[in-house]
């Protein structure tokens, strides 16, 4: 079992990708030391996590079919 | 129009706010001229973001690249319409914000709000505006003419 | 434009903003494009007054008169004009007003502040409004279709 | 001699033109009195004085040249 993640703007110069996977976890909490560990550069990013399209507060528990995003900083308009 | 916009309301349905590229003044002469059968409308507020070429490091952005998490974009737009619709005395609100390359000199944002009294539609207009900075999940890319970028902060 | 603007304010020379009849979407839309060389500004805004048919004593309102003392109302908005620039950082500033007969559903006024950063382009144009509607001897003959008529009052 | 004077919006209402002259007066207290007589309906209009293009506070002096315009509430935009 794996889980999807959609990185967006400034946070793919440090995956590298827009889409990545990683094995799955059950919490936002697991899914972030995970993530960090891969990727040491999000350890110091600014980044909110959005899961099933809302940011989360605090931990939150993850499902096969959760969709997950990494966001920076908004800077439209 | 608000027939339309007090459906969409109750459906809860997003509405399309992106458009490729940069939004014309020809698109913004129609959004106003489709507004003059509307005989209750005292006042129209509209801001127009403009894509500006800031000097960083000596190069000057020659444009902004713009992307977005468009599915929860258009949820978070719907709850900034009706949180709008519901503070202020609208009759009409209409957002339309680019995507991918829009130049600098070229407009990126285009917030139109109409009410029966002037400070109805400023005020919503204004709110709006940094609603839509500090709120929607898009981000810009400034790119430089050597092809060089760096990622737009907002204030 | 900016320098244009700053030999007239050097000048004190007033600048004509009466234009006959109704202000087309068209004529907005061409001022719109000409800021797209100036590639320091970030955010314009915008205020469009709309000619509203309210109902008085059951008979709508079908277009609104306009008249001025033109001289003093000219060296009034160069005045204005000179306030507003020396309190905002402002690129441009536009204002055209209409004279004579503009139909309801028609633009009557159209106020145009451009910035590097929007919240000075909102507040200027908002001030501008206020100062357009309360200091410019401007006066509103609000005509109804059986050619009866009563004269508009600004709140 | 007389003076000239412009009037403007709902004024015209009463004044029946939009310009008319009296016989000359040397303040615009005069000018005020002179012209609340010859229209009544003036007494209880609101109303300023332009002299020389510039709304006047308190009594103030005219000359055969003045440039003198009686404006209502303005109503713009």
């Amino acid at each position: 079992m794996e889980l999807q993640i959609t990185i967006f703007g400034q946070l793919t110069d440090i995956t590298g990708s827009s889409n990545i996977r990683i094995p799955a976890v059950s919490n936002t909490d697991e899914l972030l030391a995970a993530l960090k560990q891969q990727y040491p550069a999000l350890g110091t990013a600014k980044f909110v996590v959005a899961v099933n399209k809302k940011i989360i507060q605090g931990n939150t528990a993850l499902a096969a079919n959760s969709s997950i995003a990494l966001l920076p900083p908004f800077s439209g308009g | 129009m608000e027939n339309l916009q007090a459906v969409d309301m109750k459906e809860r349905k997003p509405k399309q706010i992106f458009v490729q590229g940069a939004i014309s003044p020809a698109f913004i002469a129609d959004s106003i001229q489709k507004h003059s059968t509307r005989h209750d409308i005292g006042g129209h507020s509209i801001f127009l973001g403009q894509v500006r070429a800031d000097t960083i490091e000596e190069k000057p952005v020659a444009a902004i690249e713009y992307t977005t998490y468009e599915e929860m974009a258009l949820e978070k737009m719907l709850e900034i319409r009706e949180a709008i619709f519901s503070k202020y005395d609208l009759t009409c609100m209409h957002v339309y914000h680019s995507l991918g390359k829009v130049a600098a000199g070229e407009i990126c944002l285009f917030v139109f709000t109409s009410s029966k009294h002037r400070r109805m539609a400023i005020d919503a207009c204004t709110e709006l505006v940094e609603k839509i900075k500090f709120e929607l999940p898009v981000w810009g890319k400034e790119l430089f003419e050597d092809e060089s970028y760096q990622w737009k902060e907002n204030k």
